[in-house]
């Protein structure tokens, strides 16, 4: 077996994941390699679950019975371990929304009905960049639809990296928020937060930073980071689906309109007026996801005893190394970086000129999930001139020996349309 | 192999040597794609009274969504209305079969090379690669006719 | 034990729900009364939710390989089942959102951005009732304000009823919405929807129902309805929490704007413009709560095999036996009808003048948990001039052991405080 | 029984018999509530210089915040504001405490019948019923001192 230095002993990591030993088609051992669409769920967060489904399960915060209590204080415990884990300056400074897109779409609207100095109107501009996953595409373009603002981005480079030459002119005094991908879901690229965040800071635009390829990954600081948002989504991250998370500066959240109204969110509520819960609740309308937040706790429990830093190491050996494998074969072109260097675990390629959508079906044959298609960043196609892409995409529990069997798998590709 | 089952020798001919294709004129033209994955048609008809006179198209997409088209275009070009209509009928009904429907004489009678994707209709991801210029069609005609512009009309952004 | 006519077999149904054999404090055994706040889950949802992780898990509708088409296949699976629940017409006007507050939130999003003739604004009216949960007064005070339409609601008769005397003046030709509760969570009071809708349909206005406290109890046949949409939440109704669901009638799916923009709700994405999915897949941005949905129809599977009206008949009896014990305690006053005549199995009422906290609290003591508070409804208590109530609520594995355990603990209470 | 430790003897005296409830003059006004359960309170301080003069309260809501603002009358009117404060301190320390504190004679000097509170500690939902009128004092006194208006904002709809 191919031994690379700064893996994780996947072998131990592996049991905690019933999938992993699915077998598929005839006989064929599962090679998951889309986790950057879903990752997989630890033994320990079903057991989580099951246990507050059998023992806990209540409504929360409206009740003074036992397990009203127990729901409450396992749901808001959550909280305390999310904040934890991005190092969040106050526990209320984290939301729980249903994924990703929410919390991306909260803070466009947040901004649409906000009052001055935050509110986006047809005298303000929005600035996005080219490699954006349509969720953090979309709210803008609706956003921008709706209130006349001006839809800016930033463009690619060839070799899959942002294009920050004309910084000073995408990013204006008139821009309100800048909102962008930490690392791309479809390139893999990992963006220079800080020449954006100061040319934001320079000009007083908000900053929102979409984190959902990078805290399943690596450390992440929302401290260190300096924006003012970050979103990221539970099912990538070891957690079910139906959670994600928005982080944001009290301050913002305090001054900020909430955006779903209802239960949960208010202080008190007549027929003619009401009055606002502070923050986290005010953005947390009716029954949230407790069972989601509480095992999205258990995950990042599950990530942190196993050191977010090992990972990312871990993750980095299987990158260097598929990226080493997929340049010696024939008519693969990658999309994105083509090194190791300051990029994330999925790798996104084309083989000549063979339809994804057929490479895909004919990996899969063979066990090998990997995802085919525009991966919800279609601009980047267009971008790059290509349909679609393949896409590789590696976590904690990724072996060099699957690296190994997608290559195989698509030299097979290449014979089967050859 | 499970897998031929789904790339018949006659599918991959059609994709890699496509019939009918490039644009050419017509009376209307449409732009469908598949959300999924990205594959794309743009698709025109030409009517000669009730003759289908032309099927012509441009398009990027997987194997199934390209040979599909090609077997279309074969298959309609030349037919009146009324034919092309239960020709397509017959392909959906198949193609909607979840690989539980065993072509038989009559339906290969109809359809020719298109029972060839009988197989596909086992793959639920691929059935809309394989139905994508045939909804095309069927959009394009009806616009082309006037009969029914709701199917093609979208919300656009 | 007592025994009703029209009772389900309890004692089969509870080993099915493996939290009521909890026991709390020293030895009593949980007496669970909060149904209205949130049902508990059987051990036949749990077991889908885990097995969706330990065999299918994948990211929906995106994939060829074979757990992603499983997933797909089991989430857009539970969209059939939950639309034969409640007899939609077709299968793609059932969304799924994370809660009932979303869905009726998503609503009144729709129309403020909607063309005509669905354009809420500043020259239109919406109409709600005084007995609305939070989560369908708050979307509709925002909507009023953001737009500046006139928000007017009915009132309440004194014992418990909507008052509909005035509905001609109410329900007007600028009136474009009529949101009302199905059954109160915190009065009980079954509505009488088809004199609503008959009006609303007269001055051409639309109507959503809030069925939260309907769909776990009741059949519920959307067609029988005439409502425009239809609203409810899984978390009610043995599913999980993180999936709720709108129900919209097809024409006007097709017509309304999307509300949350992202990943699975788009057609084509440019970074110019956009355009959507066809419904339900418009209304659904991001990765949706996959295994909730999942959950949730095996929830729909569950109820539907012990069969809703039997379900239904079974909570009248309760409801019937629970209203006459209670009548029977001191100083115990119902808020909301006083018989088991159309209302839910949500029974509210204050003891004296023991504050419900303290009610509901001496109940915990004896294992009682039942809900204190205004129950997300707080125009009701100022209605009735109280300051909160305590609320027993009532589900298929209630028993009439379990009513007498509450009175008995009302008992109690009187001593205590006395 | 655990009960009786929530609801000495001390609470539930102060609950039916509470002392200094009513409006009278005062220098500030607020009006808190506990959207939890719906507690409510209005409550005025008034200063002579440093020293509480007065603090007046209405409200509804349970034995545990009625108690509560009884003994807040008791023990603060009359006291020096740095004073004040520090019974403040004191008994949210106690509050939050979870139950693991248990109140020593130092203690209970400076919080006299409030250590009956200790109980209440053990119930998170009641702890908030404990602190609404603690909060609303705390809240008036900075408004009618004007040191920190912040608190005192809320968005409103
Ligand atoms: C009548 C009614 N409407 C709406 C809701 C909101 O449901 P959810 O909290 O799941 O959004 C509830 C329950 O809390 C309810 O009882
Ligand atoms: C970079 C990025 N942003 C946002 C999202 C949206 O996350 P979700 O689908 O969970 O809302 C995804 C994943 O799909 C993503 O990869």
């Amino acid at each position: 077996m191919t031994q690379l230095p700064g893996l994780l002993d996947t072998e131990a990591i592996r049991k905690d994941f019933p999938i992993l030993d699915r077998v598929l088609h005839d006989g064929k051992k599962l090679v998951y390699l889309d986790n950057a669409a879903t990752s997989q769920t630890p033994r320990q967060v079903l057991d989580v679950i099951t246990e507050y489904y059998e023992q806990h399960n209540a409504n929360v915060h409206r009740g003074v019975h036992v397990l009203a209590e127990e729901a409450t204080e396992l749901y808001e415990g959550a909280r305390d371990k999310v904040a934890e884990f991005i190092n969040a300056p106050s526990r209320d400074e984290v939301i729980f929304t249903k994924n990703a897109s929410e919390s991306l779409n909260l803070v466009a609207n947040m901004l649409g009905w906000a009052d001055e100095p935050y509110r986006v109107d047809h005298e303000t501009e929005i600035v996005i960049t080219e490699m954006e996953h349509h969720s953090n595409i979309v709210p803008w373009q609706l956003l921008s639809q709706r209130t006349g603002a001006k839809l800016k981005w930033f463009g690619l480079t060839d070799d899959g990296r942002l294009d920050l030459s004309n910084i000073n002119e995408v990013i204006t005094e008139k821009t309100k928020i800048v909102s962008f991908v930490l690392v791309s879901n479809i390139l893999g690229t990992l963006n220079p937060v800080e020449a954006i965040v100061r040319r934001a800071q320079e000009v007083g635009a908000l900053v929102l930073i979409d984190a959902s390829q990078a805290a399943p990954h690596m450390p992440l600081d929302v401290q260190a980071l300096q924006a003012d948002f970050v979103a990221f989504t539970g099912h990538k991250m070891c957690g079910p689906t139906g959670i994600g998370v928005l982080w944001g500066r009290q301050e913002l959240l305090e001054d900020l309109p909430p955006f779903l109204g209802g239960g949960e969110m208010i202080e008190t509520v007549s027929m003619n007026s009401s009055t606002y819960a502070p923050a986290p609740h005010k953005f947390e309308a009716g029954t949230p996801p407790v069972s989601q937040a509480i095992a999205l706790g258990a995950a990042v429990d599950y990530l942190t005893a196993i050191g977010m830093d090992k990972i990312a190491q871990h993750e980095h050996a299987i990158t260097e190394y598929a990226v080493k494998r997929l340049r010696e074969v024939p008519d693969l072109r990658i999309i994105g970086p083509v090194t190791a260097e300051d990029r994330g675990a999925a790798i996104s390629f084309v083989l000549g000129d063979i339809h994804p959508h057929d490479v895909g079906q004919v990996l899969d044959e063979q066990g090998i999930a990997v995802r085919v298609g525009h991966h919800c960043a279609r601009p980047v196609c267009l971008r790059y001139g290509i349909p679609a892409t393949t896409r590789a995409s590696f976590y904690l529990y990724s072996t060099p020996a699957e690296v190994d069997a997608l290559v195989d798998g698509l030299e097979h590709v290449r014979n089967f349309f050859g | 192999m499970k897998l031929d089952s789904m790339y018949q020798e006659v599918i991959l001919d059609h994709y890699k040597h496509p019939h009918g294709r490039g644009l050419r004129e017509g009376d209307a033209e449409v732009h469908h794609v598949n959300p999924t994955c990205g594959d794309e048609i743009t698709l025109r008809v030409k009517y000669d009274g009730s003759r289908i006179e032309d099927v012509s198209y441009e398009g990027q997409g997987c194997s199934i969504s390209q040979a599909s088209a090609s077997v279309l275009n074969d298959l309609l070009v030349g037919k009146d209305l009324a034919e092309a209509r239960r020709i397509q009928e017959v392909f959906l009904e198949l193609m909607q079969s979840k690989g539980k429907l065993e072509p038989d004489d009559a339906m290969e009678e109809v359809l020719e090379d298109a029972v060839a994707f009988a197989g596909v209709s086992k793959y639920p991801a691929r059935v809309k690669c394989a139905l994508l210029s045939w909804m095309a069609w069927k959009d394009a005609t009806a616009q082309a006719l006037g009969e029914d512009r709701e199917s093609a009309v979208r919300k656009s952004a």
